[in-house]
């Protein structure tokens, strides 16, 4: 077991998978010689040369119809995404092409590739190195996202992606790549080296995709959150001293429909958190599938907790990010109703 | 709005592109230059892109007036591979024909043609190797036709039918056909661009030998897809042929809406530092040699190739389009380059290879064919008429493996299906 | 008053517009000369000349990059996409920039532009002709999503659209261009003659955006729909003899919250039905406001009828369709629940 | 995965380009061609596109070594003039070094110098009239300077205070200056351009005489907004110009990665059939007669121009990078075209219109402005040291209106400030 910030987890998986698979490739913008502006392919280049982890063109539509491309050939590119705010121009390759590619051809041609892009905010990136656009992709048929919230977890769901025969989109929490937060953005940052999520195997290992994690367990309520703001809950609950059985739902198209059932059943109450504006968020999925499936479990409305419906501001973040305010509010709210 | 204007500058005016003929107008082509054939020069295929300017303002022919092969392009093809050139032509026009009615029969839903252009797809895939990978748009059937994909495996996903491998999930002549080096073509323009140069990288990368080859038509090429796709080309020197089919019209936009009135197509390769040439698309053997050409290329390590047939579209757009609403019903027929399967005719005929009689005994042939086919696609069903896919097919192929909620959209299909009284079987044939 | 089908009102709202504001303009693919794939332009180039109707070159980017330039200008475009499966290449036009400019440029510079589009399935389009993508866009902030049902409102709310100063989705239902649909695929085709929606006065008028209407009273339980769909759910409802009360939402963002909470508060119970795939789709948003919001007026799950998650099927359409059967099931369920 | 290979074909290879030198390298440029100036034609403003290919391959330079500005593009600007350009350039350096610093003493988040391409923007934008509009990328500070736009505004927006009228919503640098004919910028790279097109468009279509201009660098020409805007222009002839700033890298990424190695940039325009001209970016009056010869051109609804001004990023790319990481160090110094700032005063010197003294005065001058500006802005206060936009300012601009479900937020917003015992005041400076 080594120590790993959540960068370096990263790294690890897609240097295991390279060397496992010879179909592994790995490229865009800066990702080559340099490794990638977060440093996530550093190394990777001079380990496994130039012609399986490359620098692109800065045309994210062309990196991802090229890793279709590539996938179609039989190979199982990991292209990145420098900034998820950026994925846009991909939009159409991704939704109409990687998302439909197995089902238009009757499974002919596959798409495996992984999309690496760091995402939300936190760092005072302004509104165009901040956004949270999962919610885009979870409502497209044909696409899986992940979003790990620890170092172990990041390296393990990694692998797993890249193993994948669907397309995938990876999503990183760029607040946590060096360590946990806890939404005081006061208080000293924290490192991996203490928390437990930083004991990660060198050599290969995989999460299964699909499954959540209790983070914490509990009876007053369960709270559904992924990335960053598992972190953030975590640290909320504690100092609210409530009972909370969080999950931290690591994947959320497949989603771990059991494990949300079975907690909430359990504690009758939920709320559910993420950093990306609210209206029809990926919460207002989990909101639906709750209600429909429990309601007569539920002895509060299920919460949301969320970013605005704005864009991401630059230096108003800390108001706009769902931090220990509004999730503690949140809590009083939903045990009281 | 402010529409400001300061009485010492000229005042700006918007150019809006019109065609020179719109319904009604009689047709004169005579503005259309055509190059004598056999008058441009072949340079070496490793050459630099830079050599040869010239070639992207042309047109590149083998084909003269006379039916004579002719000049340094030609391709000097035995004559039993230009009668398969022919025979697979005259198949993809009977083909067109009989689907085309089959479509206004209400057998199903949609179906495009491409009356006119059939040199390019066939002899363009003549040109390459059997397992070089193609990346068609909607309009290259040829491709499939020169490779001898079953007629009725074709029909079958025109009419969703039972034997569609496809499971009746694309739109009709969406085909797929992998063990054909055939891509899943797109309903959005222009995606399978650098998809292709996505695949010739790998290949490249891998130290394989095969090669991509891609089309679009000319008005796809304005979509951001294309400009990614060479761009990467350029840089990685990819190993794909990138065929622009400029049959002058898309739907009704004429090709000045793709900014022919500035430049030709073949030039837009010139802006990325790679080899362009322009053909006459209805000269199957200036095809041939243009792609024979650009694959020796990419073989070569020289890089990528952009070809620019130009052409004309002869019919609508699709069985959904009339041409008489937008453009003059002369151009087809004023066309100034010709009906490519004439032309490649007279060179046979010319050559003391074929004759009149052989011409219409394979007419007659290819047509029996493609009625055949026809009959037994019909078999497998029509669209609209019965249940032909087993209903919970609909779900295959989302993902490798159905998830959980999946599995119960496909258990609540199951049960409306029970719920409904099959209304399915009401339109049985 | 006139009778109009709703390509009818959709261009007579544009003819109205551009005879009152020389700085209207539409412009697409197909929808100058010739007057649009659906005809919805035509007659507008040869009235009001090629510089404010014109084709243009069949990049959605650029349809939609130039429209926002025109409308820093001061224009007020009106770009179509052609269908809405196609509008992914101009998603980050859309999101980054018409969606952000008024935020990012402290409002000095804005993109009143008016995006039509025809959405939806039943035409037998398959997988690229059919889609219903507004689930996208409800998501994003800064975008409002116009989606009118009848002839009518189609040009009441296109004109509100147009004098809009901020960008709109203005989704046309194809499927009931030419009449209203009530799901029976099978049965004949409906036109607009006999539908009192299909009354539509030649002039100006306009319908606010934002504004449900109710489509039929009732006491049983409340549904919301939009699009095709209120057809649908309407003649269901009428087979069923269920007292539903019908509201058709006609504005997605913003939302006519009052409507849906008086509603649900009369009726205690609540069915969304969109043709749209299910994940993540508008109506998981709209279930988690009204569990929000009614938690203690609800007697039954409120309960979502829509799309599958799969691509649009070309062959087994009616299979995908949320048609009357999957509307009935679903009252069962949710009067007996 | 196959990486099938047969024997008679060669194997493909996948090129990956490489820049010449890496950290540790000795550079030496001896490749980089430098034409002599004063060598290159000027073609009339409206002569047709395809007559001065030529002028996309070369460059055009007007200051000789000896400091003279010679030849046709010369644009003989009156001392004056020249003078109010160097003054320009040297604030805008100025501005640079202090608000870098600045972000290094933890003032602000985020900076982006545009050392050693000062000439582009400041003298293209001068060449320029004065209500033309202009759609800058996020290193084109040089024009808010050549337009007097308050550098204490500039500084306020860098900081995110009180008297940023952007409210603190955007990223430093990222200005928006409506009244100074400046399109508001976009951390996404090159909506600009078509978005320019559009304005470009708009303006001629009514008659108006106003034209457009906008910047990108040569990285994000890749983007396919880039070929949109292109394509565009083309078609409608739209009055605008694209500026290409090839200076080399994008990020860590040197141009070869956006095509460099096979042509120039400014070679994209003969593939649209539009005028290209490649210049010497780091000659101010090269660029100034460039920007003066295609805004003449537009404004003869003769059509857009792209003119690639090819320089070199002396500095990293933002704040956030260490370009020692990736490039020699060497680079910067060795790099053949020099410093915009020094050539222009040699120039200025060599005419007898300038001399160290008064440059050395100017310079101070500068300084003290940039230092007055920062104190002013300062007093505004600084990012991150309390607050200084109204919490609920948050919310203006969605939408014009705003509607219920942001009051809601807005007012939960106050609400958790309330109780959160305003922790923005604990860094109240
Ligand atoms: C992304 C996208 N935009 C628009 C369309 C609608 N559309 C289908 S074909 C077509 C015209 C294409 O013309 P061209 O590229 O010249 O090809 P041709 O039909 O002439 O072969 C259009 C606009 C589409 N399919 N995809
Ligand atoms: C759509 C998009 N993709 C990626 C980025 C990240 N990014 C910011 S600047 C940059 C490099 C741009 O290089 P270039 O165009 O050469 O401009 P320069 O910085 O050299 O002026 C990249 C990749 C972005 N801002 N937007
Ligand atoms: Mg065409
Ligand atoms: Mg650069």
């Amino acid at each position: 077991m080594a120590r790993m910030n959540m960068i370096q987890a990263i790294n690890s998986a897609m240097d295991v998978m390279m060397a496992r698979d010879a179909g592994v490739i790995v490229m865009g913008e800066d990702v080559g010689y340099f490794g990638g502006v977060f440093r996530a392919t550093a190394g990777l280049q001079s380990k496994y040369g130039k012609t399986r982890v490359f620098d692109t063109p800065i045309t994210e539509c062309g990196i991802i119809g090229v890793a279709v491309g590539m996938g179609a050939y039989g190979l199982r590119p990991v292209p990145e995404i420098q900034f998820a705010d950026y994925i846009y121009p991909a939009l159409d390759q991704l939704v109409s092409e990687a998302a439909r590619l197995r089902y238009r051809s009757g499974g002919e041609f596959i798409a495996p590739i992984t999309v690496r892009s760091p995402f939300g905010g936190g760092i005072f990136g302004g509104q165009t190195h901040s956004q949270s656009p999962e919610g885009i992709f979870t409502h497209v048929s044909g696409i899986k996202t992940v979003i790990p919230s620890t170092p172990y977890d990041a390296k393990g769901l990694l692998i797993a992606a890249i193993e994948d025969n669907d397309p995938v989109l990876f999503f990183e929490p760029k607040r946590i790549y060096n360590g946990p937060f806890d939404g005081n953005w006061d208080k000293p940052a924290q490192n991996w080296s203490k928390h437990a999520g930083g004991e990660v195997p060198e050599d290969y290992y995989r999460i299964e995709l699909g499954k959540a994690k209790v983070v914490r367990e509990g009876g007053d309520l369960t709270i559904l959150a992924y990335g960053t703001m598992v972190h953030v809950v975590t640290a909320t609950v504690e100092a609210a001293g409530v009972d909370a059985e969080i999950l931290d739902l690591r994947t959320l198209v497949p989603l771990d429909i059991d494990a949300i059932e079975a907690s909430v059943r359990k504690t009758g109450r939920c709320m559910i958190v993420h950093e990306a504006t609210r209206t029809g968020g990926f919460g207002a999925e989990l909101s639906a599938l709750v209600q429909e499936r429990c309601f007569h479990h539920l002895e509060a409305p299920v919460e949301r907790v969320t970013g605005f419906d704005t864009p991401y501001p630059h230096s108003l973040e800390w108001a706009y990010f769902p931090g220990p305010v509004r999730i503690g509010q949140a809590l009083k709210k939903i045990m009281q109703d | 709005m402010t529409g400001d204007h300061r009485p010492n500058l000229p005042r700006l005016a918007l150019h809006v592109p019109e065609p020179k003929f719109r319904p009604g107008d009689a047709v004169d082509f005579a503005d259309v230059t055509v190059p004598a054939a056999g008058a441009q020069p072949r340079p070496d295929p490793a050459a630099a892109a830079d050599r040869f300017h010239d070639l992207a303002y042309t047109l590149v022919r083998v084909l003269d007036e006379a039916g004579q092969a002719v000049g340094p392009w030609n391709p000097r093809l035995d004559p039993d591979m230009l009668r398969r050139m022919l025979r697979h032509m005259a198949m993809v026009r009977a083909f067109d024909e009989r689907m085309f009615r089959a479509q206004r029969q209400g057998k199903t839903s949609f179906y495009m043609k491409c009356t006119g252009e059939e040199a390019i797809a066939v002899a363009g895939t003549m040109a390459l190797d059997r397992d070089d990978m193609t990346f068609p748009s909607y309009r290259q059937q040829g491709i499939l036709i020169a490779r001898d994909y079953p007629l009725v495996e074709m029909m079958n996903q025109i009419y969703s039918n039972r034997g569609d491998k496809l499971q009746g999930k694309q739109l009709p002549i969406m085909y797929s056909a992998k063990d054909h080096g055939f891509f899943s073509i797109s309903g959005n323009l222009t995606t399978q661009y650098p998809q292709a140069v996505g695949w010739a990288m790998a290949s490249a990368s891998k130290g394989d030998t095969r090669i991509a080859a891609t089309w679009c038509g000319e008005g796809s090429t304005a979509e951001g897809d294309f400009h990614s796709a060479l761009t990467f080309a350029t840089v990685y020197r990819a190993p794909v042929i990138f065929n622009v089919v400029n049959n002058q019209w898309a739907i009704s936009s004429f090709s000045g809406f793709a900014g022919a009135e500035a430049t030709t197509f073949a030039a837009r390769a010139i802006g990325y530092g790679i080899a362009g040439l322009r053909v006459d698309g209805n000269d199957a053997l200036a095809v041939y040699a243009a792609t024979a050409w650009a694959a020796e290329r990419a073989r070569l390590n020289a890089g990528p190739t952009l070809i620019e047939h130009f052409t004309y579209r002869a019919e609508g757009h699709s069985t959904s389009d009339d041409p008489s609403q937008y453009r003059s019903a002369g151009e087809p027929t004023a066309w100034p380059l010709g009906d490519p399967v004439a032309r490649l005719k007279a060179h046979l005929v010319t050559i003391g290879e074929w004759d009149d009689d052989r011409h219409a005994g394979m007419d007659r042939e290819v047509a029996e064919q493609v009625r055949a086919a026809q009959k037994a696609a019909e078999a497998n069903g029509i669209l609209g008429h019965g249940l032909h896919q087993p209903l919970d097919t609909l779900f295959d192929g989302v993902f490798e493996e159905m998830p959980w909620h999946l599995r119960e959209q496909q258990a609540q299909m199951m049960a409306e299906e029970q719920a409904s009284g099959r209304p399915w079987a009401r339109k049985e044939v």
